[in-house]
């Protein structure tokens, strides 16, 4: 329900067809048990086949379908939702931007050149554990040391942090909020893996105690950073929301087949005036999910104003009611929606992970509230 | 409509359209914020007459009926045209209370179903902005079941003789005409036995009793037909044939909340999330007041209400093209109306909360306080005016969905014989 | 569904046919077009039935029905919900359990002697206005002053603030919180009438611009009142509970009689599915919303260490559930159900007053978390 | 059951119960608070004997089957007693693996329906704690419709042979005996063609798959019924007479959430409000730990969760009583089951909520928050299991409020002829 157009078409196709053939469902159900959840050379087909790319201006190795990359990207992502697949999309697509906008020439030849082949993945350090998990917030600290710096604190949840060849972590510097890109085996950094819902994906636990990095390894000037990580946390939620809808649409378009094949008392459920009010207010989530998302990855390309409130007004409410449309699919499943061996929980687990992930919904309707009040004033 | 080269290609239409604007319409009076509600009967009356003699600007500037073939005094454009004038309109003053529903649904309904001499009559004089219509389609006996119509038309001669009531509509005590669906045939299901016609409302035998609801508002009318003399001219499509007219009519009716090609006016989608509660700017004013913009609670509800409509604001279009594009049916819109529906519930009972014991009980300074109490009270209004969100959800579960239709008892059985609610009181 | 044991039978009863003959709702809507919504000889004549001296001991002039006077009069307020009736009922209930507590002898010869015989009203005067308007939070302030003490501040909404002839000020003494009875007239009260939603009650602000008034006002001493007002607002709410679930199910019964009678489409409304279902959904919030408030009476009459918790897991329950059950029939009247003709607005409106009053659920549930944490530190 | 002459007074009773418990029973190990879905086979096991040998130890004390007839080995007293049993051993240890479903609803079944000789054989070791019971009733193509079974019990000579498969039962692997819903008729309508059975459980062609939840629990199973012979002495009630027994049945299931006269243990009302989440507590500690216990959003929502569990705490005995007195039909359990369902729904959502972040990622130290996060993927569990809340409110519709019924395409119609869900994968 991501519509597109020209070019786009035959991109959606091809990363549609990959990923049924690489990642069905039995495969992804193969790789939750690996430690990494998916393969490398899955990965580096996947940039082959553009994933990586879109982002990234064409000067530095990179290259959209369209001319709007974060649509293009979108689809990658629903494309993902929807075959629950695997594989560090939003981190690495996330740390690509980053290095494509404000890279140096150094950290494009090398790290940039890896993420866009494939060879490596990227992971956005930024989300910090309780009390430190609001939006805004950032207690990691950068403090100079020698000719660099010295980063203590932790990061946590990372995606892929441990999968992740190269790290962008956001950190607070006397001047400002300030980035650094960062090799996964920089000395010091501890990375621990986490427990997770989602068996797709990995997520760890990054701690800085006392991590020194050279000035090299800076993403533009000390304290400079605010406007771009905010651009990058709107960024990672509009990719986030197309792939929570294509996984929304995988579970809503099974459960209506199940709805229609499934009898009880000699009638399909989808008979049932109840169920079926319930499929009309699931169905006008999925649309509005679907029509929000689109256009907050469109505003993303336009770099709008109002990019920010289309982004956090699409987190609050796929955030909201995307949950809800998935445990509606499994109430109407009954037992065996909560079974293992039914394929539901794969993309319930993944919804209920991006639920809080890069903000819930409740702070990003708190953060509509503070862009309408500084508009306002 | 036409061969599309014959036809004015939409930017430049659109830009003879801004400078006519310019050269000629009226910026919209501040006291269009207003809440109807609170209106007087004379303001009421006085806000008619201005949308007449705007509809009358419209047309003398050749913008009326943009759609409308020019055969009938249209300008025989596309929705294109008419979609971006709308854009150009949205900061003008234009028609309000006579575009709905004259030029939706009954409008279409005559383009659709009238003989060649009822659209020569009745079009132009619409167009021009010298009649207001109403539409007679609710019945007291009836809720969501249209066309279970008690209302009576019996054949007398080259007269049809109406007897009956039907309510919730709008504007019935100022409008000209009306379009009112009637029991033509007692003897077949209730489909097969119902006709259109066209009611002159200046006539005798029709009572206008206006309704007060919880709130004040005196906005609907309830009439009362009692031997209404109508001539067989002003019949709408074939006797028992009105269903087929009223599926059409509802229809149009639905597009309302979508993009209807025979609407002037700001696009409704602007319009969306500003249902009861009032929107998000005095609720923004009441937490600065009272010092709760940072308030984890109350930024987030606020935040909800504004996120709420930015959300409505995209599903508009977005169902608007699935529509277009053959993924949706074409009943989709029910979903804009669904969520237009739910979300002004929210809405109304966020506004509520925020608003604190000045919503239940409030000083004359506190009015705007007090009215979100009001609101509250009026909540579900938005749920039940212009088809319930019952019917919606029957519609987008049956409709768009394909789901197995509800079980009904008066199908395939005469409209005499099916069981219906005792007489109201 | 309060039920009466005993002699609470005959009681209920009784107030029950008295409500019927004497405000039926064709005289409460008459009623709403004047000043104070009730009559004097009606009131007079209820307290007579004993509506106003369930609260007080037998040496001060009261006495219960069944030794279980908060029950008694839940009793009582579950028929004032559910005949949408007039009448003062809380406050000077409040005022005369205050008065019958704590009171001096010349405040329960005079004042509580005109409340009990129903020749005057009583009224709480304790909420205050936003931002004021927290539980627990108390703004207007007593200072010495003479031989009495100068009171500051406002009191809004107050039920009845115009209409009673007795007050019951909350106040902040430097000593803590400390309570006045004032008599309506007393010099520099500035008592201005609301609007309001509900047609059959009348609020009032009240101003203290410096009203001063003597020591023998004071109902208990300076700085004790604490812990009297959290007991008076338990009482408060228990009474407001039982009014509600009287008018939730009014609401109710009246709505499940027009599911039945109502077709559409050939069929009875109570033949719809989607519709059964949420009356099943309102079958429980009601069956809940009694069951908690008739515990929370019992739990004030048995004077508990629970008694806080009962009353105020009530107030969210059936602050939350009852507007909803009442919208939901609003709903499933369909238009006819906003119309001002239809009396389904008089039991809306009650019960849409009554989420606020004493505490917001939202408050009641807050209260609750600092029952909790205070027990289990 | 008795003469009330011939009967202890409850309060005797209960303090005779007192002083025995106190000199016999153990107090329960602290493991019982454990997350049950944790445990492993062998500490289920473990669990089993132990439940078994408590059984044993009230039956030697005078206290198992308090309201089953002394015939039986029961002690032939009143609900009166077992409630004031359930409180004096609320403290104590007592069996929990085996109680359910075998002292409800197999115990009373076999009472209501069994032969003499099959109450003698069956119901005293089950009070001794020397069988377990089981409920083979759900089917994987059923749902929700029990009546629907397509096990098939087909006559031959003295015996009858079973085939079919039945799912969603608890501790079917190391379960003794089972009552079986089967279809012996396939020519009329559905209720009309089913009989049930004593099945044992150690028997040939009985095989049982141990069904993998999303958490990792395994407490459900589905067996495999291959030519399992049953002699004609363990048939319960008529052949073809099943769904009598099946309506008694279910109700008695039903009961576990009200107040059954033949389970021992702690009341269910203290345990309302403790489904998925995991209670109040430590969603105080967490709010304690991040100092959120006086921020607005979070006090609300914990006071949510306490304030659910407290009315739900009075809830059960406000419906019982409404039973008791006749304002509420019998059915009117159904209530209470909603409430717990949609409850819990609403205290796991709340608990992920306040998790935060490291409910959806967590380390070892956190696994506490971590739960809440794989709780709330099983949030629906709590209106599934036990029959599903769409149940409980047709049955309060239909049932308590006496709304018409829902059709069904099952009935009048021999059940070979019944539209049915295509064979599962």
């Amino acid at each position: 329900m991501f519509r597109a157009v020209g070019d786009q078409e035959l991109f959606q196709e091809t990363t549609r067809r990959f990923l049924e053939v690489e990642v069905p469902l039995a495969k992804v159900r193969d790789l939750a048990g690996t430690t990494d959840g998916y393969e490398p050379s899955f990965w580096r087909q996947g940039a082959q086949l553009g994933w990586t790319s879109l982002l990234v201006p064409e000067d530095a190795g990179g290259g959209s379908i369209s001319g709007h990359g974060v649509v293009d990207l979108a689809l990658v992502a629903y494309e993902f939702g929807l075959h629950a697949a695997p594989g560090p999309l939003i981190g690495t697509n996330v740390v690509a931007a980053a290095l494509g906008r404000w890279g140096t020439d150094d950290q494009r030849a090398g790290p940039l050149a890896d993420l866009l082949a494939g060879d490596a993945a990227g992971a956005w350090a930024h989300a910090e554990p309780a009390p430190n998990d609001g939006l805004g917030d950032l207690a990691l600290t950068a403090t100079r040391s020698g000719d660099g710096f010295s980063l203590h604190g932790v990061k946590s949840p990372v995606e892929a942090g441990r999968q992740a060849a190269y790290i962008l972590v956001s950190a607070r510097h006397e001047s400002g909020p300030t980035q650094f890109l960062i090799p996964s085996n920089a000395p010091g950094l501890m990375i621990k893996p986490l427990h997770g819902l989602d068996m797709t994906r990995r997520h760890a636990r990054l701690e800085f105690d006392g991590v020194t990095v050279p000035s090299t390894h800076l993403v533009g000037r000390p304290g400079s950073a605010g406007a771009n990580i905010d651009w990058l946390l709107d960024l990672a939620v509009s990719i986030q929301l197309a792939e929570m809808c294509g996984a929304l649409t995988w579970a809503f378009d099974t459960t209506v087949d199940w709805a229609f094949n499934r009898y009880s008392f000699g009638r399909p459920l989808a008979s049932y005036q109840e169920l079926k009010h319930r499929f009309a207010d699931m169905k006008m989530w999925l649309e509005a999910s679907c029509a929000i998302s689109a256009d907050a990855a469109a505003a993303m390309d336009r770099d709008q104003a109002q990019r920010s409130e289309r982004v956090s007004a699409g987190k609050f409410y796929v955030g909201r009611y995307g949950p809800e449309l998935m445990q509606d699919c499994v109430q109407m499943h009954g037992g065996i929606g909560v079974t293992f061996d039914h394929d539901l929980h794969l993309f319930l687990r993944r919804i209920v992970t991006d639920v809080p992930t890069y903000g819930t919904p409740g702070q990003h309707a708190a953060r509509l509230t503070g862009i309408l009040a500084g508009a306002d004033r | 409509m036409s061969d599309t080269t014959d036809v004015e290609d939409v930017e430049s239409f659109a830009a003879r359209a801004r400078a006519w604007l310019a050269a000629n319409m009226p910026r919209p009076p501040d006291e269009s914020r207003r809440d109807p509600s609170d209106d007087s009967d004379e303001e009421e009356l006085r806000r008619v007459a201005r949308s007449r003699r705007l509809q009358r600007l419209l047309y003398d500037g050749g913008f009326a009926g943009i759609c409308v073939p020019s055969a009938y005094g249209g300008q025989g454009l596309t929705l294109a045209h008419q979609l971006a004038f709308n854009e150009e309109i949205a900061d003008y003053d234009y028609p309000t209370e006579t575009q709905l529903p004259t030029f939706t649904p009954c409008l279409p309904v005559i383009l659709e179903f009238g003989t060649e001499d009822q659209k020569n009559t009745h079009i132009p004089p619409m167009l021009r902005g010298e009649t207001a219509w109403m539409q007679l389609l609710s019945e007291p006996s009836g809720g969501s079941d249209v066309a279970a119509a008690l209302t009576t038309a019996a054949r007398d001669g080259d007269e049809w003789v109406l007897n009956g009531s039907k309510i919730w509509t709008t504007g019935a005590w100022w409008a000209d005409w009306g379009l009112c669906l009637a029991r033509t045939n007692w003897d077949v299901p209730k489909h097969r036995g119902l006709s259109v016609f066209m009611l002159d409302m200046h006539q005798p035998g029709i009572e206008i009793h206006r309704i007060e609801m919880l709130n004040g508002s005196r906005e609907f009318c309830q009439e009362f037909l009692t031997d209404v003399r109508v001539p067989e001219s002003l019949r709408v499509g074939a006797v028992d044939g009105g269903w087929t007219v009223g599926v059409r009519w509802m229809l149009h009716e639905r597009t309302v909340l979508g993009q209807s090609p025979y609407v002037t006016g700001e696009p409704v989608r602007r319009r969306l999330g500003q249902g009861p509660g009032g929107g998000v700017a005095p609720l923004l004013q009441r937490a600065r007041d009272l010092g709760l913009l940072t308030d984890p609670k109350a930024s987030e509800l606020i935040g909800e209400v504004f996120a709420m409509s930015v959300v409505g604001s995209t599903l508009g279009s977005h169902i608007a093209e699935g529509i277009r594009t053959g993924r949706l049916a074409e009943d989709a819109g029910a979903i804009t109306r669904l969520y237009v529906g739910t979300s002004a519930v929210r809405n109304a009972s966020i506004a509520f909360e925020l608003a604190g014991l000045s919503a239940i009980a409030w000083s004359d300074s506190e009015a705007e306080l007090g009215k979100r109490g009001i609101d509250y009270l009026m909540r579900q209004a938005a749920c039940i005016g212009g088809g319930t969100t019952e019917m919606s959800r029957n519609v987008i579960s049956e409709r768009v969905l394909g789901m197995p239709r509800e079980r009904a008892f008066d199908r395939d059985v005469p409209f005499r014989d099916v069981p219906r609610s005792a007489p109201q009181r």
